[in-house]
């Protein structure tokens, strides 16, 4: 027997989730081990931390949130194995994680076709709104694109792009050609390494040669040790050439050692350093929780946030139906560290605070420059006239 | 002018971190036809080694130097283990070999992952070895003329060993034919495990100072582990010599390749290259000929 | 022994499909079924692993090149047709959009034709591997150094996939709705991909079995084994080691052509140095030599990572380096070897090479 | 004379040292011509070079063809069959499975990828021939080295190789079966060269129609038994004194 | 010197060579003899420790005469105590110089130059090929080359696996007069396993035939020997 064909409705898929116990089941999805790991255990503690809180403060609607944990192990496929089992095996209400553009596309269509809900945490390269994922991290206009009007202002009149080869890189140049373009920027090169490669030597020496005002770099990962070893031992300063980062925060700033990085410059949402009553109690709780030495970072604040705003949602709407959650989820809100978040109920995205932050002595980042409060999420550009035809998929 | 000066030392200092990833490589696969996949994770180790000598020693150049013998101490005593526990059963399945050592990689770096946490660590660079020099109109990082150094020092002194001590005979004399070097009064347990442990040693040699210019953590080393086994078969199995001129070789290919395309195609090329080479020098650049048929 | 008899033969065959047809779709949740469905994509690569490593002696540790091939060319049929679905003739893939691609790509413009797909399927890894194969086997590169070449071989073309944004990247290529017409979300639509996989699964082992058992199957081992001498009674060996290759290419192409609509994505973390070892580990661990060795040790083999990884998520890679280390230490034969019973006669040792 | 192979001035050259240097030699049907020589004489690289497995200068014709620079396995196509210093069989194959693929170069692909149902007739007769009919279904691996040899004479004979270079084929056996290894060269030499390497002159003056000596890359002398044995420099350089010669002779 | 009781060993879990007692008395010269596959080399093997011995034990005299039981004991160790091995089929390390084949087993010895010298006149063919690669050399120089390996060890018991196949015939007769001479110099026992029966039978004082791994005779090597050896191989 043959099932659906195209054209045909398909029946929707029954949900499995059972709210009639005291207990509720949300799936915590992190690579815990292959190269991202070293980014999504953070994650990981991030979500289990608002979970915890969220049980200590009475649960949702009363019921106790239970961590459902599976490892993405760095391989999509393994990630939509995982999200199918998460949601038709263990029934859970909503999945929280996915890091790289690549987890997160590889699970979408399990998400749609089950008719269930992803919190995905991490700042990307837009150009997506699925009814059933929550995007809690930076869309390009929250961050790329606040960070370009900073350097602009300071006067920056000639950039060089170094990134990763992959997809939010790529995207990320192409936004940032065109915004040069309409700015009147010049932009001097655009080199892309492999992940997790360490040879910059060539570049390196490109990007002085170039002379560029300041370098955008949407390097991933261990790279950027390399990246910024080899920019300092080059002579190369914050000072006559800055480097604006997208995808480095307070973990990785460790890892490269600060006295390679100090006065550089990164872009986004939160800082540890945010100077706020929910952020000073966040970061106590996470330093309580998994030592005074661990450090909190921006994906680690939209995952803990996704959280509660999941939570909110399901308050809201008095009910862990993914129906009833999609239909509550516009406006809701939560007074996160970084600031106010809203959920945008048409785009699944929410309202996030921009900021640039330079790298101190400290290994922390303070911000020198915040939008003027939450930005509205604009994740297909569609309010900047210069990005007319970068985004319009749908 | 500039560039092609540019080019000429990134290929050197690119080809000597190859050939430092390497050279243990062409001992324990060169020689000891051995696959050690867990090579890249000896590394690894080695750039732990660097770290916790850092975190104890404090001052970052006196623990360059302590961890560089320090390095070798341990990426050695774990090929020792590795030899004793399992290579020793597998001489005579070399395949085999690389599909045992890549469960010992998984399982170090999931011990790193453990014991130093997920996220990279930080080795200061020592303040000697800060900056660049400038030579001939390009600016050149100290570290890397380091890298260049030790690479030399290490490759001076595997072929001083190999070639003319007693050491090195019976080395060359077991991976000909080790029933024969028993025969000849060798034991070739010690010799194997001897060889194991100095390959070894070499790759956590070549993890402390890959700490100068790279990330330290659970994943580094497996970065290298590809281009090394390349270097070893270009210059022909268990040639020191092929091994020096494959690693500059390459080293300079990707460096050429990277000015005219992107880092990511320079990868592809360099592989292709070697493909074609290998059709005029199958045997790779420096071939040791028998007359046996195999 | 057993299967070496007709009888045997056909009672094997129709035991394993009693199982994968009857037990299997009756006893497995449907999210498990597809797991199966995946899983046996890998039990067909590893079939061809063992016809190239057990019986030619070739470790080809580069198949996620040409699992690849397969799974990406599959994946472009469907994203074509799902974008000519939705908007008609020549439209672009959803994905293209994103990397700023407004023109479908000429060579993508075929791949809307099932009949032209499946004969790339078909064709075009199996060519690839011909040419590389007499490339490399023509200059009698050989044993480790071809490992390790086809090892070189599967991280170039996972970066070079990375770098092709008109192949989606480092994304790849997912989020398909149809297959071949018929709706991919549908359960019974699932069901079937599962018996198509496990259809493939049994051809595959019978022209397996087809080829060891002919005068071919003999000349492959007398080449592993003698290479030289095979060419002192005037056979090109290469072209021997060629013929084996090509097919395990083309046993893991069409591996790849179905997992594409069974797992929903394909993207170079997939096809790289680390997935192509995973195959290889299958097949060793199931015995290299055997021919439902393969088969077993990599479904046993993914079995195991997906069991280790749901019930110890953050600590399951412990157990896997352990079970490789020690099943491949332990049994050189692989699991194949403890079914064996005593031998008859003394047998030298199979070659490691 | 009925010439099956002729060398002309062959030269073997490995990175400056000459190994072979100016041989002609002729094989002809019918006759077991042995090769014999000092020890590095350059006697087994002349087998290498007609065989295509050295590179050299000079020409082997067989049948007004040249081979120089042709392939190995072109070389074996045309009749030109040899066997090694150490016997080389398919290990984990049965002695038929060995003969049946010696017999086989050149099968169309269909037959190589159909099973086989029943052995080639000349398969079974080399079998009975060379004295393993009772061992066809045993891995070659477990043959004992001289059955080894024989099992590698009997696979140039399936593959119709009408021109044999046997490197001291009969290293290692017993006085009785060196005796039948002897017999079996004769008879099969009927209608095919032979040419034998060897160090054993029991054998050689046993069973050679003819005797070619190498002496450090060149011909040294050339003619029958008594010919070759007789002549001082052949007595010097390889037989030793004649004295020493008449001790081996009878030992 | 030596004293083999009731050795078995074999390949894999078959064994070859059934249950052999022999014994070689100080300074005297064995030759064993067999058709091939008798399992002479096999049981060679298990001798010098090659192979495990399944079942018996192999006894070796030190230099003061009392026996040891070296069954356990791996190769190296019984080279070291004074057993030397020149295997079948010319075998030499194929990546060294003949040379550094030769300075391999030298090294460590106080005499060690000397003792390479004194082999060198020994084997005078071997002089100008001491700077080739052994792998590229001809059958007979490696043999000579293996020969000469294993007298620079100084042994008190000498294992030769057919010393004088694919030997030119004038050097077959130095090796057989050497082979004679050193153990009528005395302070070696010769183990000699020999397919040509002149040497075999002139060399030693004693001789065993095996017979698919088992002995089929034994006895002096006297008047009759050759024809009671030739009824044993018979068959
Ligand atoms: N590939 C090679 N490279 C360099 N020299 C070689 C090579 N092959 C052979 N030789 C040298 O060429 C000479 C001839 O060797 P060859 O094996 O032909 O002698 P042979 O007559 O067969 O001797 P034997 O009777 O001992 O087998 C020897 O001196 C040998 O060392
Ligand atoms: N590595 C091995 N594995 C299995 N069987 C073996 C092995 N080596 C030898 N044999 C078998 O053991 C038996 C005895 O062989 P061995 O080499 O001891 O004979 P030999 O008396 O030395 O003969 P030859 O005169 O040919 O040297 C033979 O049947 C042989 O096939
Ligand atoms: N979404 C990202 N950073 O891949
Ligand atoms: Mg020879
Ligand atoms: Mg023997």
């Amino acid at each position: 027997a043959c099932g659906t064909r195209a054209g045909e409705e398909t029946a929707a898929t029954e949900s499995c989730v059972d709210t009639s116990g005291d207990t509720v089941k949300v799936g915590s999805l992190n690579s815990l081990s292959g190269t991202m790991a070293i980014s999504e255990t953070t994650v990981r503690d991030a979500i289990a931390l608002a979970v915890k809180e969220i049980n200590a403060a009475g649960g949702v609607q009363g019921k106790t949130v239970e961590i459902v944990a599976e490892d993405g192990a760095s391989e999509p496929t393994v990630f939509a194995e995982k999200a199918e089992k998460l949601i038709r095996e263990d029934c859970v209400a909503a999945v929280f994680g996915g890091w790289t553009s690549a987890s997160r596309k590889a699970m979408l269509p399990v998400f749609e076709d089950n008719d269930s809900l992803l919190y995905y945490p991490v700042q990307y390269e837009g150009l997506e709104a699925s009814e059933n994922i929550f995007y809690t991290g930076a869309t390009t206009n929250q961050q790329i694109i606040p960070a370009l009007d900073y350097l602009a202002e300071t006067g920056v009149e000639s950039i060089y792009l170094v990134g990763s080869d992959y997809v939010f890189p790529r995207t990320a140049n192409a936004i940032i050609n065109a915004y040069a373009e309409a700015h009147g920027i010049e932009v001097l090169g655009e080199d892309y390494v492999t992940l997790g490669s360490t040879e910059f030597s060539t570049i390196v020496n490109q990007v002085k040669s170039a002379g560029a005002d300041a370098v955008f770099n949407t390097l991933n990962g261990d790279s950027n040790v390399a990246f910024f070893r080899e920019y300092a031992n080059v002579g190369l300063t914050a000072e006559d050439m800055p480097v604006m980062s997208v995808s480095i925060a307070e973990e990785e700033v460790g890892g490269i050692g600060v006295e390679n990085i100090e006065g550089q410059l990164a872009a986004w949402n939160y800082y540890q350093t945010v100077d706020s009553p929910a952020n000073t109690a966040f970061v106590e709780a996470f330093k309580a929780e998994y030592g005074a030495d661990r450090v909190t970072s921006d994906p680690m604040e939209a995952a803990y946030t996704s959280v509660y705003l999941w939570a909110a949602t399901v308050e809201k709407a008095g009910s862990f139906a993914v129906a009833d959650v999609q239909a509550a989820a516009d406006g809701v809100s939560f007074e996160s560290p970084e600031g106010t978040v809203v959920i945008d109920g048409d785009t699944h995205h929410v309202t996030k605070t921009a900021r640039i932050g330079e790298i101190r002595a400290d290994g922390l980042l303070y911000t020198v420059w915040e939008s003027e409060g939450p930005i509205e999420p604009d994740p297909f550009l569609e309010g900047y006239d210069w990005a007319a035809g970068l985004g319009d998929t749908e | 002018m500039d560039l092609l000066v540019g080019q000429l030392f990134t290929g050197l200092s690119t080809g000597s971190i190859l050939l430092l990833a390497a050279l243990g490589l062409s001992l324990t696969y060169g020689q000891m036809g051995v696959i050690n996949m867990a090579h890249g994770e000896f590394i690894m180790a080695g750039c732990y080694t660097a770290y916790v000598v850092q975190q104890a020693v404090g001052d970052a150049g006196a623990s360059l130097l302590i961890a560089l013998p320090v390095g070798f101490l341990v990426g050695g005593a774990m090929g020792l283990v590795l030899e004793t526990l399992l290579i020793r059963r597998l001489y005579h399945r070399p395949l085999d070999t690389l599909l045992v050592t890549f469960g010992v990689g998984l399982i170090l770096q999931q011990v790193a992952r453990d014991v130093f946490g997920a996220p990279a660590v930080n080795v200061a660079v020592p303040e000697a070895l800060r900056g660049g020099v400038d030579l001939l109109g390009v600016t050149v990082p100290k570290t890397r003329l380091f890298i260049m150094a030790l690479a030399v020092v290490s490759v001076a002194a595997v072929t001083l060993v190999l070639r003319f001590t007693p050491a090195g005979r019976r080395i060359r004399a077991v991976v000909g034919n080790r029933d024969l070097a028993e025969t000849a009064g060798i034991s070739s347990r010690r010799v194997d495990a001897g060889t194991f442990f100095i390959g070894s040693g070499l790759a956590g040699v070549a993890g402390v100072a890959l700490t100068l210019i790279g990330s330290t953590s659970p994943t580094t080393g497996q970065s290298y582990l590809v281009d090394a086994f390349l270097v070893v078969v270009a210059g022909g199995m268990g040639r020191i010599k092929g091994a020096v001129v494959a690693a500059v070789a390459l080293g300079a290919l990707q460096a050429v390749f990277e000015t005219y395309s992107t880092a990511s195609l320079a990868k592809v090329g360099v592989f292709l290259v070697i493909v074609v080479f290998l059709q005029l020098r199958p045997q790779g650049l420096f071939t040791l000929r028998t007359r046996s048929l195999a | 022994m057993f299967l070496k008899t007709r009888l045997g033969t056909w009672t094997g065959f129709g035991a394993a499909a009693i199982v994968l047809f009857g037990l299997a779709p009756l006893l497995l949740s449907g999210f498990r079924l597809g797991l199966l469905a995946q899983f046996i994509c890998y039990a067909i690569v590893a079939v061809g692993i063992g016809l190239a490593w057990g019986r030619g002696g070739m470790l080809t540790l580069g198949q996620g090149v040409f699992f690849g091939m397969g799974a990406y060319l599959m994946a472009m049929h469907l994203k074509m047709a799902d974008a000519e679905f939705r908007n008609g003739p020549g439209a672009v893939p959803d994905f293209m959009e994103l990397a700023g691609i407004r023109e479908l790509p000429a060579y993508w413009a075929p791949f809307s034709s099932p009949a032209f797909t499946i004969a790339m399927i078909l064709l075009l890894p199996t060519a690839f591997a011909v040419l590389l194969g007499l490339a490399v086997f023509k200059r009698r590169v050989k044993g480790a150094y071809f490992a390790i070449l086809s090892q070189a071989l599967a991280g170039a073309f996972a970066i070079l996939l990375i770098g092709q944004q008109s192949l989606g990247g480092f994304n790849g290529l997912s989020r398909f709705q149809y297959f071949f017409g018929f709706t991919l979300a549908d359960p019974v639509n699932q069901q079937m991909l599962y018996f198509i996989a496990a259809g493939v699964l049994l051809a595959v082992v019978a022209i397996a079995l087809q080829l060891r058992r002919s005068r071919y199957g003999e000349l492959l081992v007398a080449v592993r084994d003698a290479e030289e001498r095979v060419r002192f009674l005037g056979y090109d060996a290469a072209n021997v080691k060629v013929v084996a290759y090509a097919v395990a290419a083309l046993f893991a192409s069409v591996a790849g052509a179905v997992f594409v609509p069974v797992v929903g994505i394909i993207s170079p973390a997939s096809i790289g140095i680390v997935p192509s070892i995973m195959f290889i580990l299958g097949v060793a661990i199931g015995g290299r030599a055997s021919l439902v060795g393969p088969v077993v040790g990599a479904l046993a083999v993914a079995w195991a990572q997906t069991a280790l990884s749901e019930q110890f998520p953050s600590a399951w890679t412990y157990a896997q380096g352990l079970l490789f280390i020690a099943i491949i230490a332990l049994l050189p034969g692989g699991i194949a070897s403890v079914f064996k019973r005593f031998p008859t006669k003394r047998t030298p040792v199979e070659a490691a090479a | 004379m009925n010439t099956a192979l002729s060398c002309k001035h062959i030269e073997v050259d490995f990175d400056g040292f000459k190994a072979v240097s100016g041989v002609d030699l002729e094989l002809a049907r019918g006759e077991v011509h042995f090769l014999i020589g000092p020890n590095g004489a350059g006697k087994t690289t002349l087998v290498d070079a007609i065989t295509g497995l050295a590179k050299y200068s000079g020409s082997v014709v067989k049948d007004g063809e040249e081979l120089r620079g042709k392939k190995v396995h072109h070389i074996a196509r045309r009749g030109i069959g040899r066997t090694f210093q150490t016997a080389q069989v398919f290990d984990n194959l049965t002695v038929a499975q060995n003969l049946d693929i010696a017999a086989g170069a050149g099968r169309s692909p269909w037959t190589l990828l159909r099973r086989r149902r029943h052995l080639p007739q000349n398969v079974v007769d080399t079998m009975a021939r060379i004295g393993l009919a009772d061992h066809a279904d045993t891995p070659a691996g477990v043959l004992a080295h001289g059955q080894k040899q024989w099992l590698e004479i009997g696979m140039l004979l399936v593959g119709d190789a009408d021109v044999l270079l046997l490197d001291e084929p009969i290293a290692g056996m017993g006085h009785d079966e060196r005796e039948t290894t002897g017999r079996l060269l004769h008879d099969i030499a009927a209608d095919r060269a032979v040419a034998v390497v060897e160090h054993d002159m029991d054998f050689m003056r046993a069973f050679a129609s003819r005797v070619t000596v190498l002496h450090a890359g060149a011909v040294l002398a050339s003619g029958s038994v008594d010919e070759v044995s007789n002549d001082p420099r052949v007595q010097e350089v390889y037989l030793g004194t004649a004295k020493e010669a008449a001790d081996a002779a009878t030992a | 010197m030596l004293r083999l009781r009731d050795l078995t060993c074999g390949y894999g879990r078959s064994a070859v060579v059934h249950g052999i007692d022999l014994e070689i008395g100080a300074d005297e010269v064995v030759s064993v003899m067999g058709h091939n596959g008798a399992g002479k080399t096999t049981l060679l093997r298990a001798v010098v420790g090659l192979i495990p011995a399944m079942r018996g034990t192999v006894e070796f005299a030190d230099p003061s005469g009392n026996w040891t039981d070296v069954t356990r004991k791996p190769t190296n160790k019984r080279v070291k105590s004074g057993m030397a091995y020149v295997p079948q089929g010319q075998q030499c390390f194929a990546h060294l110089t003949a040379g550094e084949n030769l300075r391999l087993v030298a090294d460590g010895r106080r005499n060690g130059k000397a003792l390479v010298d004194s082999q060198l006149d020994l084997f005078p063919a071997l002089r100008p090929l001491l700077a080739r690669q052994a792998g590229l050399l001809s059958g007979g120089q490696r043999q000579q080359l293996a020969i000469a390996r294993a007298l620079i060890t100084e042994p008190r018991l000498l294992i030769l696996d057919e010393p004088t196949e694919g030997i030119q015939p004038n050097v077959v007769a130095e090796i057989e007069a050497t082979v004679v001479d050193l153990a009528k110099r005395g302070g070696l026992s010769v183990l000699l396993v020999e397919q040509h029966l002149g040497f075999a039978l002139q060399a030693a004082s004693r001789y065993y035939v095996l017979r698919s791994g088992r002995v089929a005779s034994t006895g002096d090597t006297g008047a009759e020997a050759q024809t009671r050896v030739r009824e044993a191989m018979a068959i």
